[in-house]
């Protein structure tokens, strides 16, 4: 990834340089190896700063809503990994993105770590990560000592369950395996969970959705949560709700999110990753991707721009909803 | 004054010796996170764990709490106050990052005019303190003078080699220790014993290797400028990415900003404070616009809270105690240390 | 504050026999914003409506709820009676205490506290109404009708007669469509030019029809009451008021290798022709990609035979531009391409014909001059057979899965028409059914089978190939069970026929809705069947589904009276209980646009101030004229922008809560 | 700490007798009607079960589902005309979508999945708008008393 | 500005349990319907004792339960002890259900809050400058209805006021019957666009003050819209005013009214407990963020 990191560098610069964009999206150095940050660079001395490593998980197509605005001059160019450009697609199909105001630089991505998930193997006080040449494994400085992980054990869920490498959108690419298909089966949490008793699922989940903190970092960091005004903020709306005063409002706070992305949900995997309390939102998104897989046939959100979700379609054949009571674990 | 101790294999007993009488709140595991919540039989308590993901903060200050009640009918309004916390509690297990917080919090809420809902918890509640166990990197209350071998609060206590020590600081805190008569058990050993300064030794190197160790708080506090503070062009870059999400704030052991909404259960009205936060776009939202219209505005605002304005009306104190939180949790890595290490003083020029 | 008054009504003891009443009342009273709360025999006599009236005055009443029989019934008189009192009619609402509580309740405690329930409920709903006004569109009163078939003419002729100007748009030089191109009519064996030219003619000649030939409608803006439609007129090449249609350029004309499309290109036209002998307009117009002229500079010959001056090389296409109340589909079909049916061989072998081009072999007007012969060789032939079916009831996906409808009588037609006139040939039909609903309909079929002697077999063909001159038919015979292998002279196929390709396109560009199959959709499949859900288009003919020529005269005649409706009215008013998008919170992202079923909605960037942020958006706006209510954007808004007046979010919650409390 | 009155609420609902809550949706053109025909042919179905109108089942927004269970509801059941009925045309093709996905979900998270239906009934089943609403009450009474989603503060 | 609000846990709260945040009852006595927008409340407690003491340019939070609860300026002068009153314009959902209270209806009310006017100490014996538009005659009202009380104490009196319309001027009744009757004291009224039946003055509030020409010799004390205040401010300094004669209050959302939710913050300053009466000077001092 230092090789594709420096081509992006490069790129970038010299697109800026030439006057192709005027900014650049990217992921800037944080204070410590894992916490990168998204960045927008303004000047191609800045991009320097500029680093692309198996910790730039965030996905920066949501920041091309504000950067591509109708008032936003000159065009921006932004960095995405293959799984973020189906958010980008379907922002896309959505209007919210100005296409002509982005350069894209598809960027190939070998799969990004989640140092929660390192910390989680019992490394306390990470104060430096190097990734050894076999691509496998990651070398753990501490403040208590060093140690070895698998790369495979600490992958970023949405990582994990790789949708693939290649990029559906693009203007360049800097990328060298577009070819590696899906990894994993992602619908395996939902299966797993689908097996349960009911009982047992509301255990499940109200245990979960008890640590929500409403923070919003969820609904924020969702490309398809992208309205200007959510319901859950506007008093005018009857449902708006701010924390967990009673545990209803978190279901309600969660089943309505769930429920407002179906169909234009491409499992990009940000609520689950940003969310503090590490609450596997990824399983509401995913329930309704395998049944809408399951009921209507397969559809994958962020494909390609211009596509019409399942939610604002139909057949005339479709399934009844008492129907899916006629599924699910017992 | 002598410590008393327990086995850490003991801790069972004791707290089901202080459930006997009152509640009692520590970090408690939940679906893999840990937050303050009541103890009960069956819950162990984890002194590895360094952070809850809510601060202790939530145990004085709950995320939600009812104030008033009102009922309408007609013409007429019934108001029903909530009558404030009236019995005892004890709080175990705050680290001094956590411990400092509630100084924080105090100079807000038991400042004039007094938060009696606010006060009559911090009355009620006795907090036991223990030495953080490992530090992490993302730890920088030495920055803001914390001494975490010594927290502080009504007990403070350490564990050294599977034993928990506990020192009583305050009459809550000795009232506290002599309750427990017969569990703790009284120690010869003073606060000078090896064992007892051992752990404090240790801890301390750690704390000198800490990557933020040197981290100061120049070019903040009440002296700084304010304006010329507020007006860097830095704050631009600096929140370029924040979401505006809560995380940070509700993280956070010293924020302090809440609402007051109403709730309508078709019977009464309940008007309830939550947590707020002044990341969020409607904080300041009135109907013909908002004095922070950006994220930009409302980033600044939140460090400047801590960093600036807090101090001005507070005698130079922070509005942070490095626990660093949300260093840990920030969904794109933004947090105080960049702020103060982008506009901080010479040091890190 | 609000001040909401309730009326009971007893509905004489149909309501107060299982309702207390009194208790009714009394817990009205005590709800959140009622001021007033009555109960009478029967709220709905005019003394009652009285206590309505009187009340609103007296108490000034800001929205009333009147606890009585379904809205169903009468909804519109407590609208009224309020309206007459100064009340917005909108700030009614009704608590069905009669359909849904009494009269299915026999414990009075039981229907009591229900009927208490859903009076809080719509008091709750109540508050939360807002005045709403029938918003009014002009009508603008002429109508354009797409396509000149006799579905148009009809339609065309009937709104011309009611004395609104109508103007015409046929794509080909002549109207008449397909009707024009039939020999015979089933059942009655009437000739087809016969009954059609007269119409024709008569459409000519009605000075509230404009006919506009050889154009296509480009454009089209609007919405009911007011669509503006751009029309191109295609170059003809020929000064259309000129030309006396004599007929001297086709005689003289040297390129004469032109399909005739008439014929279904079984011979050729020249360059210049007129389509057929009654075309209307009877005006010559030039092919221009076989016009010698026109390619080449050279030739010019019919500009020189021309008495009448009519040739111009130079035409261009014109635009015409035209304000309508109303628009009327009357695309029609076509037959569908035999050649993907290959087992049949119709593209290698040329007596391997389709209906349509039989009926042209037949034509006293077409290429044979109405003797039977063989394409191939001209020859007389002796045995026919008749494949019916062939794309119709197909759910293979090469061909069409409805029944073409037409194809089981016309075929009966062919059979006997030819059976009559050459009893020497042999006819065979295979069919899957036989279908004949329709006023003598059965009888015909039989008297050709019966009659005629028409051997009519139950089965289906699988193979047809040529064989020394010949054709070979291999099939079955289900009810015998077994092979049949026949040596014909000839095989018609009874093609199914399909929506005319220009269809879906004209239904985009009027945003009426269409079906899998390119069928326009009809407003109610029953009980709006000439009408587009999309207010203002009309359909007509077999651009809505097959129908043979009475169906579609009649359907025609539908869609003409529906038309007149509308025009005759000065203003339309609207129904304002209609979607409305709220521009600050509208994210742009066409949800709601997709889910609509009368293209209500559309999309325009708008300078926005929000809170006093300025930006430029993309935002959704609502065509009140064009919205029914339905409230399928609604849902499909996650930000909640889209409302629905008069069923708000607000009061579809405000009565659940009420309704849970 | 936030007054809890949960213990409370348990004691009054076990002195009272328990009657379900239920909030049934009808369309305008279609069941609404229904249900006005089953009421002119005096066919009987619980009190229980109260009316909302909407114009057409499409207006059902899933939030209105939840507001009905935050608030205290038992059963929520959706009517509408007969897939291919509808007075708008394609109104409940995509009630049916949405519902589907709603129910299912409400599954998921380990709600008693009989708790919410969707039926279509045309304004000529009375009977059957009838015969829908008893099974459905019925049903609601043997899953009991809705403790899984709703919001404690309005039982209290 | 401390003793303010300590002032009121004595005044305001009976028995030491209720907390600042809970409201006392209190009963809307009479609803003035001042322009088409604009409803002038009378609040009173339900026993008849004064609710709470208050000075000019105070407010208090009010609450409607069901609807919200907001803060709003006290309109009405200390001297009339056994009510409140507060002039509010309707411009949202509180505000709007606010207007359709009828007299009878109970709220809940809590306060003062916030910073007066220094009416007893540097207003004391000066000639006095009012400029408001349109509602932001409400915080002002009290101030000069106090001056009038205490007439002798103060200089002379200029009030100028502007408004869209006549409809829209607040309280014209009594600024013609009373203001302009009060010895030593100017009223200017002026209208943004002619009328019919208005023979007074027409044009913006800013230029009729530079018509008007007022020698630098007074405090200015400015109440109005953001954009009328910042002309203000620019033609007073054009005249000769220093920025420490002038005042003027800020209007900032806020939840708690006395400094804790952390809403109404501007730089240090909270505006309901530091504020909302600022003297311009001290304005430069803080961020723009207002």
């Amino acid at each position: 990834m230092q090789a594709i990191s420096a081509k992006i560098i490069e790129r970038a610069k010299e697109l800026m340089r030439e006057g192709t964009v005027t900014k650049v999206a990217g992921w800037k150095a944080g204070e410590f190896f894992y916490d990168a940050e998204p960045n927008i660079f303004e000047t191609a001395e800045s991009l320097d700063g500029l680093v692309y490593n198996r910790f730039c998980a965030a996905n920066l197509s949501k920041y091309m809503i504000k950067n591509s605005a109708f008032e936003s001059a000159g065009k921006v160019l932004v960095i995405l990994k293959p799984c973020d450009t189906y958010s980008f697609n379907q922002l896309l199909t959505e209007h919210r993105i100005d296409r002509e105001k982005v350069y894209i630089i598809g960027a190939g991505c070998e799969g990004m770590c989640d140092i929660d998930r390192v910390r989680a193997l019992g490394f306390k006080g990470i104060t430096g990560i190097d990734e050894k040449g076999d691509g496998k494994t990651l070398v753990v400085h501490t403040l208590y000592g060093d140690g070895e992980v698998n790369i495979d054990d600490v992958l970023v869920n949405k990582c994990e369950f790789c949708k693939g490498k290649a990029h559906k959108i693009f203007d360049e690419l800097i990328s060298d395996n577009e070819d590696e298909g899906p990894r994993g089966d992602r619908f395996e949490g939902v299966r797993a969970l689908e097996a349960m008793s009911p009982e047992e699922r509301f255990a499940f989940w109200q245990g979960e959705l008890s640590k929500c903190i409403r923070c919003n970092a969820c609904r924020n960091a969702c490309p398809a949560c992208s309205c200007r005004k959510c319901v859950f903020d506007n008093a005018a709306s009857g449902v708006a709700s701010k924390a967990n005063t009673d545990s209803f409002e978190e279901k309600m706070f969660h089943i309505i999110r769930a429920f407002h992305v179906a169909g234009r949900c491409t499992d990009c995997g940000e609520c689950t990753r940003v969310c503090p309390q590490g609450i596997p939102l990824h399983l509401f998104n995913r329930k309704y991707i395998k049944d809408i897989d399951e009921f209507y046939g397969t559809y994958t959100a962020g494909e390609e721009a211009g596509q019409r979700g399942p939610l604002i379609t139909f057949t005339q054949e479709d399934r009844e909803p008492n129907s899916v009571s006629d599924k699910g674990g017992n | 004054m002598s410590l008393k101790k327990i086995a850490l294999t003991e801790l069972d007993r004791f707290f089901s010796a202080i459930a006997l009488k009152k509640k009692i709140y520590l970090p408690v595991e939940k679906a893999g996170q840990y937050d303050y919540a009541p103890w009960e039989p069956g819950i162990t308590y984890h002194p590895e764990v360094l952070h809850t993901v809510k601060s202790a903060k939530s145990v004085f200050f709950p995320q939600s709490e009812d104030l008033v009640r009102y009922k309408r009918s007609g013409l007429s309004l019934a108001i029903t106050e909530v009558p404030p916390e009236d019995e005892e509690f004890v709080v175990f297990g705050v680290h001094a990052c956590d411990v400092k917080g509630f100084e924080v919090l105090d100079r807000v809420f038991l400042s004039d005019p007094v938060d009696t809902f606010y006060k009559a918890r911090r009355e009620h509640g006795t907090v036991v303190s223990v030495m953080c166990p490992q530090p992490e990197e993302t730890c920088f209350c030495e920055t803001f003078g914390i001494d975490a071998e010594n927290p502080g609060a009504d007990v403070q206590a350490r564990i050294c080699e599977g034993t928990l020590y506990m020192e009583a600081l305050t009459g809550k805190g000795e009232a506290l220790l002599e309750e427990l008569g017969g569990i703790v058990a009284e120690t010869n050993e003073g606060k000078d014993s090896e064992a007892y300064a051992k752990a404090a030794e240790e801890h301390k190197k750690i704390m000198e290797k800490l990557p933020l160790a040197g981290l100061t708080t120049d070019g903040f506090g009440a002296e700084a400028d304010l304006l010329t503070l507020f007006n860097r062009p830095e704050w631009k870059e600096l929140s370029s990415s924040c979401l505006g999400c809560g995380t940070c704030t509700y993280v956070c052991p010293t924020c302090q900003c809440y609402d007051i909404r109403e709730y309508n259960t078709g019977k009464d009205i309940r008007r309830f404070r939550v947590w707020d936060s002044c990341m969020y776009s409607d904080f300041t939202m009135m109907a013909h616009g908002s004095p922070r219209p950006d994220q930009l505005q409302r980033f600044r605002q939140r460090f400047m809270h801590k960093l600036k304005y807090y101090p001005d009306n507070y005698e130079g104190a922070f509005s942070c105690v490095g626990c660093g939180r949300c260093l840990q949790k920030c969904p794109v890595s933004m947090n105080i240390v960049k702020v103060m290490k982008t506009l901080g003083g010479a040091d890190h020029e | 504050m609000h001040k909401i008054g309730v009326f009971v009504c007893w509905c004489g003891s149909n309501i107060a026999a299982t309702v207390d009443i009194d208790r009714v009342v009394a817990e009205a009273k005590v709800q959140p914003g009622v001021v007033f709360a009555k109960d009478y025999q029967y709220m709905c006599s005019e003394a009652g409506q009285n206590i309505i009236k009187d009340a609103i005055k007296e108490y000034g009443l800001t929205g009333i709820v009147v606890c009585s029989c379904s809205p169903r019934m009468h909804e519109a008189t407590f609208r009224k009676a309020a309206s007459q009192a100064g009340l917005n009619p909108f700030m009614v609402e009704i608590a069905n205490i009669r359909e849904h509580c009494s009269w299915i309740h026999k414990d009075k405690e039981e229907g009591t506290e229900k009927a208490c329930v859903l009076m809080r409920a719509a008091v709750a709903k109540v508050t939360l109404n807002t005045p709403l006004k029938a918003g009014e569109s002009k009508v603008v009163k002429r109508a354009l009708v797409i396509g000149g078939g006799i579905a148009g003419i009809q339609t065309a002729l009937d709104i011309a007669d009611a004395g609104f100007p109508v103007d015409i748009v046929e794509k080909n030089a002549t109207i008449g469509g397909r009707m024009a191109q039939l020999d015979k009519t089933f059942p009655t064996l009437d000739c087809s030019s016969c009954i059609l030219t007269p119409k024709m003619v008569e459409a000519k000649s009605n000075e509230n029809i404009r006919l506009i030939t050889y154009a296509e409608v480009e454009e089209v803006s609007g919405f009911v009451g007011s669509f503006k439609a751009k029309i191109r007129k295609k170059a003809r090449y020929v000064k259309e008021d000129v030309c006396t249609g004599c007929g001297v350029c086709m005689s003289k004309c040297p390129s004469k290798k032109g399909l005739n499309e008439f014929n279904m290109g079984l011979n050729n036209r020249p360059a210049i022709y007129i389509p057929f002998a009654q075309a209307i307009p009877n005006v010559a117009v030039i092919d221009s990609t076989q016009c010698i002229k026109l390619n080449t500079g050279k030739c010019g010959l019919c500009e020189k035979v021309c008495t009448a001056k009519a040739i111009d090389y130079t035409q261009q296409d014109e635009f015409i531009e035209e304000e309508y109340g109303a628009i009327v589909m009357a695309t029609g079909f076509r037959p569908i391409d035999a050649s993907k049916f290959d087992e049949y061989s119709y593209s290698t072998c040329k007596d391997v014909v389709t209906s349509l081009e039989l009926e042209r072999i037949m034509n006293a007007a077409g290429p044979t001059g109405g003797v039977l012969l063989r394409p191939s060789d001209g020859k007389h032939p002796h045995s026919i057979v008749f494949i019916q079916c062939v794309g119709s009831r197909d759910v293979s996906g090469r061909g069409k899965p409805y029944c073409s409808k037409i194809c089981c009588m016309y075929t009966a037609k062919h059979a006997m028409l030819i059976r009559d006139k050459y009893p020497d040939v042999e006819v065979h039909v295979f069919y899957i059914d036989v279908r004949t609903p329709g006023k003598n309909f059965d009888e015909f079929y039989r008297r050709a089978a019966e009659q005629y002697d028409v051997d009519y077999i139950k089965g289906q063909v699988g193979k047809v190939w040529e064989e020394d001159g010949h054709l070979v038919v291999r099939g079955v015979d289900l009810i015998a069970n077994e092979q049949i292998i026949l040596n014909t002279d000839m095989v018609v196929l009874a093609t199914a026929i399909e929506p005319d390709p220009t269809a879906r396109k004209v239904a985009n560009m009027l945003t009426a809705s269409i079906d899998t199959n390119d069928f326009i959709t009809e407003a109610h499949p029953k009980l709006r069947p000439v009408e587009s859900p999309t207010a203002g288009i009309f359909l007509s003919g077999v651009c809505q589904g097959p129908k043979d020529i009475p169906e579609t005269v009649s359907q025609a005649g539908a869609a003409a009276s529906k038309v007149i409706g509308l025009l005759c009215k000065d203003k339309l008013t609207t129904n304002p209980c209609v979607a409305h998008s709220d521009e600050l919170l509208c994210n742009g992202c066409s949800c709601c646009e997709k889910v609509c079923p009368y293209g209500a909605i559309s999309y325009d960037t708008h300078l926005i101030n929000d809170h006093g942020v300025k930006e430029t958006r993309r935002v959704a706006l609502v065509n009140e004229a064009l919205c029914q209510g339905c409230g399928a954007c609604t849902v499909v808004c996650p930000s909640g922008a889209m409302d629905l007046k008069g069923f708000s979010n607000k009061q579809i919650m405000a009565e659940v809560e009420a309704i849970c409390l | 700490m936030s007054v809890n009155d949960t213990v409370d609420t348990a004691v009054n609902a076990a002195a009272k007798e328990w009657k379900p809550k239920i909030v049934a949706f009808c369309c305008n053109w279609c069941s609404y009607a229904g249900a006005d025909l089953a009421g002119s042919s005096r066919l009987s179905y619980p009190a229980d079960v109260k009316i909302i109108r909407v114009p057409c089942s499409c207006r059902v927004n899933p939030m209105f589902i939840l507001k009905a269970f935050e608030r205290g509801a038992d059963g929520v059941i959706l009517c509408g005309c007969h897939p291919g009925d509808c007075h708008y045309s394609t109104g409940n093709y995509y009630t049916r979508r949405r519902m589907t996905l709603l129910f299912s979900m409400l599954d998921y998270i380990g709600v008693e999945r009989e708790r919410t239906r969707v039926e279509w009934v045309s304004a000529a089943e009375g009977a059957r708008f009838s015969k829908v609403m008893n099974d459905f009450v019925a049903k609601i009474h043997e899953l009991g008393e809705n403790v899984k989603v709703g919001d404690l503060r309005c039982k209290q | 500005m401390s003793d303010n609000t300590s002032g009121c846990s004595g005044n305001c709260v009976p028995g030491m349990k209720k907390d600042m945040l809970v409201p006392q009852l209190a009963v809307v006595t009479d609803i003035r319907t001042d322009t088409p927008d604009v409803k002038t409340f009378r609040v009173k407690s339900l026993d008849g004792q004064p609710l709470f003491d208050h000075m000019p340019g105070q407010c208090a939070m009010l609450t409607l339960p069901g609807s919200g609860e907001a803060m709003f300026s006290i309109t009405s002068s200390p001297t009339h002890k056994d009510y409140k009153e507060f002039s509010i314009k309707r411009c949202g959902m509180l505000t709007e259900a606010l207007h359709a209270m009828e007299p009878g209806q109970e709220i809940g009310i809590r306060g003062p809050y916030g910073k007066p006017f220094p009416v007893d100490t540097e207003f004391r014996g000066k000639k006095l400058l009012f400029i408001a538009g349109g509602i932001g005659l409400a915080p002002l009202h009290s101030v000069i209805d106090y001056v009038r009380a205490n007439r002798d104490a103060y200089g002379h009196m200029d009030i100028l006021y502007g408004s869209r319309s006549a409809a829209d001027l607040v309280d014209l009744d009594q600024i013609q019957t009373e203001w302009m009757k009060e010895k030593d004291t100017d009223v200017y009224l002026t209208i943004d666009r002619p009328q019919e039946g208005w023979d007074g003055h027409v044009g913006f509030v800013p230029s009729y003050l530079k018509e008007l020409a007022f020698k630098p010799d007074c405090t200015a004390i400015i109440c109005g819209p953001p954009i009328m205040i910042k002309f203000v401010l620019q033609a007073l300094i054009e005249m000769g005013f220093d920025k420490k004669q002038v005042y003027t209050t800020l209007e900032l959302k806020m939840k708690c009214g006395i400094g804790k939710c952390g809403r109404c913050n501007i730089g240090s300053k909270f505006v309901c407990k530091d504020g909302p009466v600022f003297r311009c000077d001290e304005i430069d001092e803080l961020p723009g963020e207002y």
